[in-house]
This record gives structure tokens, C-alpha cells and sequence, in this order.
């Protein structure tokens, strides 16, 4: 046995794990950040994938991580591209999608989401974009969490789950539901009959009773509960040379970018006062 | 390479595999690209009691019901260039088919909710003043109180779902990507509304076309069940930027269709006695040399590009930021693997 | 006054007379056969008109006369081509035609049409294509009836013109509505108020009282009746090198192409006869 | 020749002309090619009480909102990249602004609806089970029994029509043909709802042009009220064949809009002391140089042309029909005319 020690973050270990959930010949609606690199992985271990964003734009390749719904990076060589309602109406509500790939920021026991809806209720955007349909329609819903956190009542449902679990969806009409939900924490998927959620694998270095503590009813546990899978070194090299933002945190990425430009503005400044100074003279 | 597809097949084993007796068929086209070669191979498998949907038809409905596969049609125009009974107004009798007649937009509307997957579309009270509502009224349209404004009475028609759909277009990858253009008619609807697509195209092109030119993809892929690469798939109609109309042919069949025994020769001659569509183009050379065709034939006058592009130019772009900083953010931790 | 003599036919003045109705700026709804020829005598006249097809085509040129309504023929050299329902949708139900020209084969006395079912109440395709929405929803109806003739009632209607005519058609909440009838005898407008319809020209060497007695009800007819403007010779020119077959009628041109096919049938069974005969021999 | 258009005009005037206060406005962009030299204009003349209508925004909403253009919004989602109280969310205090929250697809069909001037479009039953019903209910939906199967329940969105539209595209020729290739969002309906359409252009190009690819017309010339020429018109968001998103500073921005002075500075700088939007790109380069720009130009990545031919050469063709054989038709007949 030979034991290396390897550096990596949480955030990797989700996309990872997420890119484990699709299947060869999917036809993924993907959602942005997260989902996207997932999706990515997938294709990259020799999955074949249709990627399908909602601003009309189907089977796309990935040249850089696309930040949002329509995002030019992902129209380069796309095999078709298209309006939004036709990608909701001809394919989402036509049963074509085998997954639906979204994020959350809050989610209850029976994977009903609330995407993005927090503080003011009567002030903001919702934000259910794109997730309430899909949630209602994809065959197997995958949800990414990476901030968010398990409330026993979402004080704002965006987007349906297993509903009141059991038969509840399938009452409501709605195809489909809730397949996995992966944390930073774990990965969760949903009991066959009452549509519960439970912990299926546990990330490395999590401690299995901080994780239970931090859900606020008492969270299954798969009697078999393994070790979330590492990635692979390959897939770590992908993440972190294609989205390095993601790699070490959206903010900080973000953050080097601001000071690159300010930089720039100060350095033209200067110039600019140089070229004053010596036509003044 | 290019004809490794699982979906690639012959037009005969396309419309065996997925066109059934009883099925409801949307036939796509609405005057341009007639899906020719898909019908008549219908024709010759003798498939029975279809139910044909198609806004405008130039003489495809004609050729199905007077070949006895018809039981309903739902439509709203079919040309007609001569006098007199033709192979339809035989096979509506003799076969005993049923007719609904609605008009261009209400059939369009009925596909268009089949293909958004909803229950139904609203329509225009100009057909309450017509006879196409009179004869029918409630049996194929609902009126409704408008939720929204309750002065206003809203007419409804129903979703359509055909069972399986027939195309024709002008190239298609191995994935099926299926792309049209010109005047787009009912198409996409007529074809999206439906539970299996069956495309046929005048030549099948390599990915990178397609991936080259997405907005001209009408059908992608992932939807469509089978591919057919038919030349000459829509003669005598015409396909933009291959061949025009073949008039004289469409003259020739439209004369033969007024009379039984001459329709009856007519399709022995194009259809019966002929097994695919490369024979039939070659029976038409036979009969006529090949002068005809040539005159036919587009000549080339490309379409203006547009600008794909992005500032990026690799496959990937790699993003300039060293591995170190990666490897020394707060957010790492370490684990130990086994390298085996 | 210097007198010259020409010849012509009924179907040209109808065609010179329909393209009267069209003034510059409009956007056209045209149908199939006369209506595009006396659009294209608009055009050449140096009206600047948007020819519209049903078939999805926006702004086209007139290279040959199409013959249907996604006509290939139209298709090169339009400024946009589209589906079906996107012209009725965006562009007639939006009130955005000012003319929608028409063919009929029968009409009564407030301009409603019957666009082909005749014969066989229960057994034929009704034949409204697209003319019961853009007899409902175009601004001026121009109406061009060559086969056709007036009839008091009529045994099935397909488009609605003024419905039972004074107020009636506002009243169902249509806009719009039939401003002329073009025929091989004569030109008809209708009444302001009752929406009646009368003879406004009649054309030379039309004997009126045959055609008041070809109308089953008490015509009217303008005090002022006046004779049907002649096509000039450019107009005539334009037409009989344009679309001959409508000068001299659709049959017999079609009848024509027909003895050219089946002489070239005949040749080439001929040559393959020899053919044969040479190498039996 | 080019340029001599009616409908061709400065931003500033087009805003003036077509955009009135208490409109509503569609903002026709759906994260793609935001119209912003037009949102700028509308912030720089201080019209108010607009009710927005845009699916999915980048931050459009958020400078309209805190500019305090705004008293109503309809839309489903908002891009955010940074924690905090963003202009939006302090504009909707302090004007009174009303939102109604609905999702990417409801707003579309809103639009679409309105597009095809129907009076409603169907809605999915997905949104029975949230928030978004439960808080509007009948307020804005309507629930009603499907006419054609009673046992089911159809939701009903009603139809948009908005005063006026906001549109950017690629490229325009001098009748208002506007063409928009790549992802097309919610665009062509956003636009086509609307009474009046304001369409802003990266540039005109000639009608050949536009004739040369019809199928990338979205909105005919008929349709257009206003064309303006604005080259960068949506930076800082890209424009596919043009340039890309500028990632820093729409970071910058939205660093800014967390901050009431922050942001209130920005738009002095960016939108209040610029003339329009030539002005703004050169403020742009002032401060950071062309180089950021110049990394951002897409290259060129030519779209696959399509065939539009057919088999005619001539302008018009002319048919070989003899004069004689037409004057010989018995159809003829004489008048005698006065040649003067």
C-alpha cells in the first residue's frame, strides 16, 4: 500500500460526486456554477452528455464555465440554439430531460427547494428563474447545495419536490422528482416509498454528528453509509486549470479580478498625468 | 465516420419501425419539401386507418387517400390544380374518411400546443362566423369566458399529439440534428408534437457543419428516431438551395389523379412497381432523361455567414492562475489516498 | 386624339385594377395566383410595398409568379422567413396588414367568402387555408374573384367579410374588413354605412345588364359609374412575359407543359427503342 | 445610402420618441447581449414609473431600480454575484416598487402570448405547489377546468403587451430588419409584444445582407419604430461574433451596487456626466486603456452558409412563351384606346 497525501477542497469533491449522478446518454438541463462543472467531469470520463441550458442553447461544448443561462462561451459549436420557452415548452415539458441539474439555497426534508428567496419577502425577485419548471418536470432532479442548509419549513418554496413525500408528486401530477442532493457535507438521496431524505455518503474529515446536528429533524442515515469517492487527480487538474474560481471560492477569484482592474486605472492615471505634465510644460 | 449512426437507416426500415396502422401522422410540410419519398414508401407498405394532419398539403393527402391508407384527416387546404374528382374525393367515399376541416392557423395552433406540451391554444372568433364552426362547433373547439376579462368569450383548440411525424429537410447530422430553412411553415411544430420523428434529408452533413450553423437546427438530435438520407427525398416539390418544384411532374400526377385508372397507373408506375426512392429518380430518367432534373437543380447562392465567434480561441482556455495560489487557498485540506 | 387598337384580356384588367387597390407603404398579405401579379404591377409602379406569404416568408422579390404559399420562388432574397403561425400570430392577429388579398369562389352581398368547398358538404377539405384569419383580422379585404360568381346565400362560408353588414362586423369585435371585389366584369366597393356591396367600374365592353342579371339580388351601382381604367402597356407587357399563363389562362399553359412532357417521354422511349435494337442486333 | 433611413436615429432621441413615463417596458435580453447604451439613455433622461418586464436579468433591473426609473417589476430572476443589499433591493424601499415574482418560463409565455396576440398562453402545474401561487394566487394567474378534459386543471398566465420594447442585436440593415443569432432567449418575443420596438444595432449592414440570411431576421423592418447604431451597445455584457462579457466590470459594478454611495458614484460616472454611449466607451479606454476592450473582440468564427439558391439565374424570369401565342389566345379581345 502506498499513501500519498493530496490537497483539495469540498467544493471539488461535490462536482465530482455530482458528475457520478449522470448517466451515459443523458440529456442534462444544466444549471450555472456548480452543475456546469459537474457536467463537465462527466463528459470528461467519457460520459456522452446532451448539455442543454435555458437561454436556448442545446448540446454545447465546454470552452469555459458559462456564468449564466445564455452565456456566448457555450454558443461556440452548439448544435442548435434556439428560444428559451421553446427549451421549457418542446423538451422540459415533453419528458425529454433525464435530468434536471439545480442549485438551492434551502431545502427540506422531502427535496422541496427554495432557490434563492431569503430576507425580504415582499421586496426581491424570487428567483425561481428556470428551477420551478424544472423541478417540476426533469426525470431526476440533482441538486447542488453548496451555501444553503436543510430547514424543516422553507420559508419560500420556489421549486416542487417530493412534495409532502410519499405519493404526494405523483398525486400532483408531476413526473419525475428529487434524485441526490450533494452538500458540501455529503451526498443524499431520497427513500424509495416515503421519498425521505437520507445521508448516502459522507464527505472526508466530516464529522457524521456535526452533519446531523446541522440538519433540524433527525436525518436518516443509509445503514451502509460510505465515503464520498475522491476525485481523481485528473479531475482535479480539470477543475482547477478550467475554473480555478470555483477551485479556491467564487469571492476570492472574483476579488484578484477587481484588483487587476484597479491596478490597470491607477497605471493609466499616471500615464495620462505624465502625458498632462509634459504638454503643459 | 459520418454514417456511424445508430439512427441512420433505410427509408423502408424507418417507416416499418415506426409508422403503425392507426397512428396519427403529421405530415410536416406546408407546400415546400414535401416528405416524398417517406410518403410513398408509406403507400407501398400499405400502411392502414392513419390519421393524416397537415395545414396546407399540396397532393399528399391526395396520394394517401387514394391509396386507402387514410381514415381522417385533419386539414385546412389541399392544392389543386385541375377540375373535376380527384384521388382524395374517391378516397374520402370509397374508404369512408372522415374530414375535419379547420383552417391554416388553427391547425398550426394545435401543433404548436402538442409541441409545448400543453393542453391547448387559443384561437380567433373570426371562425365563429364561418361554417367550419357551424358544422362542428363544440366537437373540435371550445368557447370558453376569458378568466382574464369576462366580457370576452375565447376560442380554444385542442392540443395535438401525433403518434409519428415525417420530415423532409435539406441536411441532418449522424446525431439527427435536422436543419431547414427558408420558409418554415409548420415544420418544427408538426414535428416536435409528435412522439416519434422520422427525418429524411437531402445529405447528411459532419457535425462540425451543423455545430457551424445552430440557428438552421429546427430538430435536434436527442429527439429524432430515425434518419433517412434521401436525395431527391421531396420531388416533385422542391427543397431551397437543391431543386425547384418539378412542375411538369406535379401537372403529370395532378392530370392522373382526376381520372380512377389513370391515378391507379400513376401509382403503380411511381410507387408500387418502384422499390425506394434512388428508383424512382432513375425511372424518372428513364422516362424523361435527365434534361429535366438539371434544370431543376439550384444553382449556388450562399447565405451571408454571421460571426460565431468568442475572444477565446483554444478548446478549452486554461485560465492563468498558478496552481501554488490554488494549492494555498484557506479552503484546502489534505487527505490521504491510497495511490493503488 | 389618335385612336389605337390593342388586345387583351379580362384577366389582365383585373390584375391592373387589383394592383390600383394597393397603396405605397402598405404591408401585403398575398394570396397564391392573381393577387401576386397585381402585386407585382404595384411594385413595378414604384410602390413600395412588404409582400407577405402565409408559408413564412417576409418581404420578398418577385423572380417568378409562386404557386403556393412557401414557394421557393419567393424565398430567395426575402428580408425574413419564419413559421406559419408566426405571420398569423405577431404580424395579422397584431392588425399590423393593411391588406389582405384574397381569392374567392363564391361571395355574397356583404362580401363573406366561400374560398373553394362547393360540392361535397361532408367529404372535401373545407379549403379556408389561411383566409378566415386574414379575412378577420386584415385591415382592408381586396378580394379578386375570377371563376367565382355572387350568390345569395352561401352553402358554406369560410371567411367572414362584413358579416350581415351595417354595424355587424364591428359588433363581433373584427377589425378591418372587405374594401374591394375584383371580378372579370367589374370593380366593387361597399357602402359606407350598410356595407352593401355596389359597382364602382365597370369594365369596357362589359354589357351591364348581363352582369346585374348574373348577381341574384338588386345590385347597386355608383352614380358615378364609371369604366375600368385600361392596363397600360408596360403593364401588359410585364404580365404576359411574367406569367403568360394567366394571360392566357392557367389550363391551357399548364396543357402545354403537359405535350412537352409526354413528347419528351416519347423521344426518349424512342432513342432507348434504337438502343435496344442496336444491341439485340 | 446606407444610412438613409427614417427610422434611423441617435439613442437619445429614440428614448425621447418611444419611451414615455409610467410605460411599460420590455427589457427583451435574457442575460445575453443586454440593451444597455438603451438603458443607459433611459436612466440619463430620468424617465420614471416604468413597469419592467425581463425574464432573467444581468443587472439591468438593478440600475433601473436604483436610478429610481421603476414603480413595478415582472420578472423570475436576478444575477447576483455578491452578498448584500444591491441597488435593486434598496431601490424597491425607498420608490415602492411592486415586484411579481414568476418563473424563466411564465414570463416568456407572458410575452409570447402577448407576441401572437392571444389573451393568455397555459402555465404548468409546478407552480401550484409554491410560494409564487400561494402569495398571488387568482392575483395573477387563473386556475380553470380544461374544456377538453374536465378532470383536469389548466393554469392559465395572462398576456403582455407592452408599451415599448428594448432590444440589442447584432446587426440591422436601413428598413429595421433585425437579425440576432445564438442563443435568442426570450428576445423576439419581448419585442414582438410591444406596441412600439426600439432596436439598437452593433451595425447596420446593407439589405443584401440581411437578404443574403433571412432566417436570422427576428423582428421585420415593418415592425421597428427606432434604429440606433451602437457599437458596444451591451457592454459590459457580450455580444456573440462582437465581444464577450466583461467580466470585471460587471464585477466591479456589482461591488459597487452593494453600496449606496458606491453605487451613486458609478452611475454619476457611467451613465449621468456620459453623453451617450461613444462617450462612454471612450471613458472606458480613458481609464483602463483599449487593451481590456481590444481581449474581449470575439475572433472570427464564420458561421457554415446554407444554399438559398434556386434554379433561376435572371432577376426576373422571363418564360419562353411566344407574344404571338399569347395575342392568339382566344381569350383576347380588342379596345380601341386613346394613345395620348
Amino acid at each position: 500500500m502506498k499513501i500519498k497525501t493530496i490537497k483539495l477542497t469540498y467544493e471539488e469533491i461535490m462536482c465530482s460526486a455530482a458528475s457520478r449522478e449522470l448517466n451515459d446518454g443523458d440529456v442534462v438541463f444544466v444549471g450555472q456554477g456548480y452543475p456546469i462543472l459537474a457536467a463537465l467531469l462527466a463528459k470528461k470520463s467519457g460520459k456522452n452528455l446532451t448539455l442543454i441550458m435555458e437561454g436556448g442553447i442545446i448540446e454545447f461544448n465546454l470552452y469555459r464555465p458559462p456564468i449564466h443561462i445564455a452565456d456566448m462561451t457555450a454558443m461556440k459549436g452548439c448544435a442548435a440554439s434556439c428560444e428559451l420557452i421553446e427549451i421549457f415548452g418542446y423538451y422540459l415539458f415533453g419528458g425529454y430531460f433525464d435530468v434536471g441539474f439545480l442549485g438551492a439555497s434551502q431545502i427540506d426534508k422531502y427535496g422541496n427547494i427554495n432557490t434563492s428567496f431569503q430576507r425580504f419577502p415582499d421586496k426581491r425577485i424570487a428567483g425561481s428563474g428556470g428551477a420551478n419548471e424544472i423541478g417540476g418536470y426533469a426525470k431526476r432532479i440533482v441538486i447542488m447545495m453548496r451555501h444553503g442548509r436543510f430547514v424543516n419549513e422553507l420559508p419560500y418554496i420556489t421549486t416542487p419536490g417530493w412534495l409532502k413525500g410519499g405519493n404526494s408528486r405523483e398525486e400532483a401530477g408531476l413526473p419525475g422528482g428529487p434524485h441526490a442532493v450533494i452538500t458540501q457535507k455529503g451526498v443524499f438521496k431520497f427513500e424509495k416509498d416515503t421519498k425521505e431524505i437520507y445521508l448516502e455518503s459522507i464527505h472526508p474529515k466530516v464529522n457524521l454528528k456535526k452533519l446531523l446536528r446541522s440538519v433540524p429533524w433527525d436525518l436518516k442515515v443509509a445503514d451502509d453509509l460510505k465515503q464520498t469517492p475522491l476525485p481523481t487527480q485528473e479531475e482535479l487538474d480539470i477543475l482547477r486549470t478550467w475554473a480555478p474560481g470555483v477551485s479556491i471560492g467564487r469571492a476570492r477569484w472574483g476579488f484578484r479580478q477587481l484588483e487587476f482592474l484597479k491596478q490597470l486605472a491607477e497605471e493609466r492615471k499616471q500615464r495620462n498625468l505624465k502625458y498632462e505634465q509634459k504638454f503643459s510644460n | 465516420m459520418i454514417n456511424e449512426s445508430p439512427k441512420l437507416m433505410s427509408t423502408k426500415e424507418a417507416i416499418k419501425k415506426f409508422v403503425h396502422d392507426g397512428d396519427t401522422l403529421s405530415i410536416t410540410s406546408c407546400g415546400t419539401a414535401g416528405p416524398y419519398a417517406l410518403i410513398h414508401e408509406i403507400i407501398r407498405q400499405k400502411k392502414k386507418n392513419l390519421t393524416a394532419v397537415q395545414a396546407t398539403c399540396m397532393h399528399e393527402l391526395d396520394l394517401l387517400a387514394g391509396c386507402g391508407c387514410l381514415k381522417k384527416v385533419i386539414s385546412s387546404w389541399s392544392y389543386r390544380i385541375v377540375k373535376g374528382q380527384r384521388a382524395f374525393d374517391r378516397g374520402v367515399v370509397e374508404y369512408n374518411i372522415e374530414v375535419q376541416d379547420y383552417t391554416n392557423y388553427t391547425v398550426a395552433a394545435m401543433l404548436m400546443a402538442g409541441a409545448l406540451n400543453l393542453p391547448f391554444f387559443p384561437a380567433k372568433p373570426s371562425i365563429l362566423y364561418t361554417d367550419i364552426w357551424n358544422r362542428h362547433k363544440e366537437g373540435m373547439f371550445k368557447l370558453i369566458d376569458n378568466p382574464f376579462n369576462p366580457k370576452e368569450k375565447v376560442l380554444l383548440v385542442p392540443a395535438i399529439k401525433p403518434d409519428v411525424a415525417i420530415v423532409h429537410c435539406q441536411r441532418v447530422d449522424q446525431d439527427g440534428n435536422a436543419q431547414l430553412w427558408g420558409a418554415l411553415g409548420t415544420v418544427k411544430h408538426g414535428a416536435l408534437a409528435s412522439k416519434r420523428i422520422i427525418v429524411s434529408a437531402e445529405e447528411m452533413v459532419p457535425r462540425e457543419v451543423v455545430r457551424l450553423s445552430p440557428n438552421n437546427t429546427i430538430i435536434p438530435g436527442f429527439r429524432v428516431d430515425a434518419i433517412c438520407i434521401e436525395p431527391w427525398g421531396a420531388h416533385p416539390s422542391e427543397v431551397l438551395g437543391y431543386y425547384d418544384m418539378d412542375r411538369m411532374m406535379v401537372g403529370l400526377y395532378s392530370a392522373a389523379s382526376v381520372s380512377k385508372s389513370l391515378f391507379s397507373s400513376w401509382v403503380d408506375e411511381w410507387i408500387y412497381n418502384i422499390e425506394d426512392r434512388y428508383h424512382y429518380i432513375e425511372h424518372y430518367t428513364d422516362v424523361y432523361g435527365m434534361q429535366p432534373l438539371h434544370k431543376l437543380r439550384a444553382r449556388v447562392y450562399p447565405s451571408a455567414s454571421v460571426n460565431l465567434g468568442s475572444s477565446f480561441l483554444k478548446d478549452m482556455e486554461l485560465l492563468e492562475l498558478k496552481m501554488d495560489d490554488i494549492l494555498d487557498a484557506p479552503e484546502m485540506f489534505e487527505v490521504e489516498v491510497d495511490e493503488n
